[in-house]
């Protein structure tokens, strides 16, 4: 059972909330400044806050859809705990971006789009390939780099996709999906299609020309794409404030006269809030939107990083705010699960990640004559 | 047949394009309203709208982008650039993004999708706006790059890009829009990509030309003829890549002589590749070293006398004949 | 002499300030919309409006500056005319790209540097070049591709460089220069210099990402540099409307929390206000500066252009309010100089101009051997 | 001489650098605080502090043009790219703005700047991420392009393209940034740019390396003298542009035959340059074609087997060898 998805209440203690990387340790006073200290009382006003706002909105949704939001919150949790693990293994080469923090962002915004609405993202695709429905099983494959991968073995941790599912990709180039992403909501809208685009990005990403570039032309022509910006802090291992000279991203839109909205990406609830409305606002009026939903992210950038930007209180104090322990909390009090519900889709996410990496194990590599297949169409 | 130019040419490719494939689609700077800088464009914005031919802002990184993403959504953009020099504002969302789509998604998305516009000198317009790309395009596995040299491989050449179902470069030459030639009227004319062209035949020396550098071949061929009583082979590529090898290499192991022509920087150029690729399948054929002829190795140079001095002419391909002949 | 430049307030008519495009045509209804209609009267509302305020300006400065100020600004004029021209009849060659219109913008912006700052911008540059030290002849003489043009014939219209004046150029790559510019300044910042550096560019490179880059690091980094956006509402045939998706370019700045400021692009005294208020802003706080310039570009985007994107009537509107005229009367009003002034003020153009061209005509074309020297350093 | 890796000795490269000329700057992703993505500016931000050592935000195209301002108004930029793939996104930059800045202004504004980093793959890091880009920068005049393959070269080699007053493209290559060898320890120690060296000496067939690819040839011809008795010449260019055509002619004069190994597609790449220089230059020398070993012509995959496909080989190499010496 993934530790950080413990049901407590922030309690005045450090080590709550307990994945490896918060284990107390001195502090490192050179690195701390003030906005990174631990203040266990503004820990708990926030969670009691957050929690109030949550179970407001909880009323609105029925309780399969809220059973099935948590369970992909903790499988996403599971799965990426597993990587880690099985990464430090050899099992994974290359690169891989763990999405542990950000859950409520991928599970917020889209469980409650249409099937055929599109979906890109970065590099960090994992989980949103999962609960964009790529199984558990072909997502791990291509982990692997083994035939049974959902782009088989062709793409790796970073280039997950899925024509099937509107998934399309998993893109390394830091910014470049956000003009692709454009494109497809061109497409939809050229086709009249109906459907939406959700186009991910890191805040890092904002700074990159293309991100302008498409943000333009989405307004000048009246695209159904949604901007989503991961504001999780940090662009490896530069903070936000080190690489960007303002301090709102949301705020950017105004710019291009675009709407926007700036979410806590802790509260999954308020982030389908938000991307309901966009959506809507994309769907019935096609019309774009940004939003920058603010997380954190506890892993290191990919599985090497030296962890030397930011301190270990900094990690701990957002970990105070788990955006799964939370949203357990709530549903607890809202009645919409019991412990006991909740051990069984622990355990669920435990038996699909399980699943998923003995499906992985098992795949055989790509056969050599793929080398040279897949070049042209 | 009719005689039009090469702008008609592919304006009219375009054009049946856009009739015949509702998905087809046009966008770049000046394409609509404009007519096309060069118009190449002329007339379809006012005959197919502005859903189907499209200005856009001069964001070359993101109007690349978008069409990227409409081909992987199901459209056939065709993305002109005003010149290939500025394409490389866009390099990222070609090279990275179109070319490695359709591996790096394991076969799932195929990117339909031709960039197009002028390549290379036109009159005068400095470093910044004379640069000919086919090398550093061809370098790259996942993409086709295709080069006319007439009306009619203009049009058929055209359409098929526009019909593949992979990314395609390709690349017109500003100083030719105005050249005429016989262009066949079927609207289902095509010519396949992949396939060189023996544009003159002859038996003593072979030339490999591509785009504007053909017609100087042609020219320069008559007059080895007609000096030198030389008769000299002219082979036209039309596509870079995938390269017809074959086709070049029969005509070398005939005349057992090459020279290469192109109007494009020399270091790293296509005509390198050739010319490797013909050491390695022709080598015992070779009576002399193959020769070459690239722009010079320096940016664009704006006064009239030295731009003529930096490009490929007649002259100097008449010369690289009688080398390789030993005149 | 240049017409445009006639001494003459607004009147009821529609030819008034006279270059050869605006000579009085049968509308075009079906591109006519409201904004380009020429209102006469709104046109003097507006004479008396920028008159009363550079009136005021007018009384701060010296009246050898002044008539400096209006000298080159009937030198862009006249050159640029002349330019127009030579082009037809084969002199030049390639794009050559006029500056008719913007004169205040040029003249407003740097005629109150210091020498050693530095100026760079785009395509646009015969005037920017002559008004930053370098002389008629040897801006002519590179536009013909002579040898004695200030980079040997080698660059053109588009590429005016000079080391010796601080010019930086004369680029080709639209939006290309902002980010050079950005360059320059960090050199100036760190080598303590004390020099500002101003970046020109036109509303059309706003689009492009290097915009948004380079905005981002000159306000995160602080950097002595004015990026001065030359509003003459076109980039070749497509208006900002249909480029841009918001309306104030002046605006974009607060995305990256920098200073800003709109000014009108047709009173070269609020223009100057303007640069010296931000030339402050660089020297003594090395803070960059937006500012959003608006005039008008009465000749087409280059010397081929086939202007069927807009209306007589939308260009006579703006040669109605030409900067050149209006800062002639001002002068007068403010008795700086009489009409026998201003004759020999245009008498010096021309002469200057015509000096340009002969030396143009008689300097030789460079020797072969400069085709492949300058390659290397 | 010291032992140390790559990975030190452009560490040291930069450090000297850095002390020597107070208008050198370094400035890259992560150079700073992180001490480098690979740690290749490891202590120098702690030492040199925020002026001289500056993490810039993801915006490749703005910190190249940074770059190339900087230089023109006096400083000497050392632009990091965190990898060469990510260079696409500033190739406008480089190509147009870099290598034309000295040509378009008559003489008037040199560029002296150095754009380095890691080219070509990595481990795994799949079709994006694994590029070699030397043949696309070696294309266009107005830039230099270096390539070490041991730890001396990569240093002497650095602060070599540091002093040079021109754009340098320097390319490194992750997988030997641990590699070690032997480097002097003078502050002043430099390898000229444009200058080949032969690694090992041979007289039966010459191998052209680069980068990577160098350590392979060397393996692979310890391989073939013991299982062949033949013996192999090595020859590193070392500097790709300008290309020191001669020592390599000289070494193809002397064993009559010739093999290019390099990690980079094949396609009108540098060993396709090669090829045609030498075949001009040394025809009647020749015995055999000369045989090019590259990267696979498909973007890189990222399963294991596959991607170690892909890339050249100490087996490919020797299979290449005794093709050209007819065993
Ligand atoms: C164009 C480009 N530059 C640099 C990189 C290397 N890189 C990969 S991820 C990353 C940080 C991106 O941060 P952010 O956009 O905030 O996304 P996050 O990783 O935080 O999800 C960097 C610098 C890259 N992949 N692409
Ligand atoms: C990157 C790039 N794209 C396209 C062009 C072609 N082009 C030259 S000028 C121009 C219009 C620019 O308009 P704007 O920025 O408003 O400047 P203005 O010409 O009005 O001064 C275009 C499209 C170019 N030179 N560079
Ligand atoms: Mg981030
Ligand atoms: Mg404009």
């Amino acid at each position: 059972m993934p530790k950080a998805a413990t049901s407590r209440k922030p309690e005045k203690r450090a080590n709550l909330s307990s994945p490896k990387t918060t284990k107390k340790a001195a502090p490192k006073p050179e690195k701390v400044d003030s906005s990174t200290f631990l203040d266990v009382e503004e820990a708990i006003r926030e969670y009691e806050d957050r929690k109030a706002s949550q179970l407001k909105a909880i009323k609105k949704v029925d309780k399969e859809t809220l059973r099935e939001m948590l369970y992909q919150m903790v499988l996403g949790r599971h799965f990426e705990e597993k990587c880690a693990e099985v990464y430090r293994m050899g099992k994974i080469g290359g690169f891989c971006h763990l999405y542990i923090g950000q859950e409520a962002i991928a599970i917020g915004t889209m469980l409650s789009l249409n099937k055929d609405d599109m979906v890109i993202t970065s590099y960090r695709d994992h989980v949103q390939a999962m609960v964009k429905g790529l199984s558990p099983e072909s997502v791990m494959a291509e982990l692997y780099g083994r035939e049974g991968g959902c782009v088989k073995g062709k793409g790796g941790s970073m280039h997950m996709f899925s024509k099937e599912h509107h998934f399309y990709g998993g893109h390394g180039i830091v910014g470049g999906q956000i003009g692709v992403g454009t494109g497809m909501a061109y497409a939809a809208k050229y086709k009249r299609t109906g459907q939406v685009v959700l186009c991910f990005f890191g805040e890092a990403a904002v700074n990159q020309g293309i991100f302008h570039e498409s943000l333009n032309m989405a307004e000048l022509w009246g695209l159904p794409v949604i901007y989503i910006c991961e504001n999780n802090r940090y662009g490896m291992g530069t903070s936000q404030k080190r690489a960007m000279s303002a301090r709102s991203i949301a705020k950017k839109a105004e710019s291009y006269e675009m709407a926007n909205e700036f979410v806590d990406g802790m509260d999954v609830m308020a982030v389908r809030g938000a991307t309901r409305r966009a959506v809507e606002r994309a769907r019935n009026e096609s019309k774009p939107t940004l939003l920058e939903i603010r997380a954190y992210r506890y892993m290191g950038h990919s599985m090497s990083d030296p962890g030397n930007y930011r301190t270990r209180e900094e990690i701990l104090k957002y970990q105070e705010r788990d955006p799964i322990i939370l949203f357990k909390d709530s549903l607890k009090e809202a009645k919409v699960l019991n412990e006991k519900d909740f051990d069984e889709i622990e355990q669920r996410a435990v038996e699909a990640t399980a699943s998923a990496l003995k499906f992985a194990d098992e795949s055989p590599y790509p056969s050599e004559s793929e080398l040279l297949t897949d070049v042209l169409a | 047949m009719a005689t039009m130019t090469i702008r008609d040419a592919l304006n009219q490719a375009l054009r049946e394009e856009l009739i015949r494939d509702e998905n087809v689609f046009i966008m770049g700077e000046e394409v609509a309203e404009y007519d096309g800088a060069y118009k190449v464009t002329r007339g379809l914005w006012k005959e197919f709208g502005d859903k189907r031919v499209v200005d856009a802002p001069i964001t070359e990184l993101g109007f690349a982008g978008l069409g990227v993403g409409a081909a992987m959504a199901g459209l056939r953009p065709v993305i002109e650039f005003m010149t290939w020099n500025f394409s490389i504002l866009a390099a990222d969302q070609i090279i990275n993004h179109a070319a490695k789509m359709l591996y790096m998604s394991g076969g799932e998305f195929n990117i339909p999708i031709v960039f197009r516009g002028p390549n290379g000198s036109a009159y005068q317009v400095s470093s910044q706006h004379s640069q000919a790309l086919e090398a550093m395009y061809a370098n790259f596995p996942g993409l086709k790059v295709v080069m006319p040299s007439n009306a009619a491989d203009a049009k058929g050449l055209l359409k098929s890009a526009i019909r593949d179902d992979n990314p395609v470069i390709f690349m017109e030459q500003e100083r030719m829009y105005g050249m005429k030639a016989e262009v066949p009227e079927d609207e289902d004319f095509t010519i396949p990509l992949g396939v060189a062209d023996v544009k003159r035949e002859g038996t003593d020396c072979t030339i490999v030309a591509r785009s504007m550098t053909v017609p100087m071949a042609l020219e320069a061929a008559e007059k080895i003829k007609e000096q030198f009583d030389v008769s000299v082979e002219v082979v036209d590529p039309r596509t870079i890549k995938p390269l017809d090898i074959d086709t070049i290499a029969n005509s070398v192991r005939k005349t057992n002589r090459l020279v290469i022509v192109e109007e494009s920087h020399s270091f790293a150029s296509v005509g390198a590749e050739i010319s490797h690729q013909i050491m390695d399948s022709a080598f015992d054929y070779l009576d002399a070293p193959i020769k070459r002829i690239s722009t010079e190795e320096t940016p664009m140079p704006y006064a009239k006398n030295l731009e003529a001095l930096a490009l490929p002419s007649v002259d100097k391909i008449i010369a690289a004949v009688k080398e390789v002949c030993y005149l």
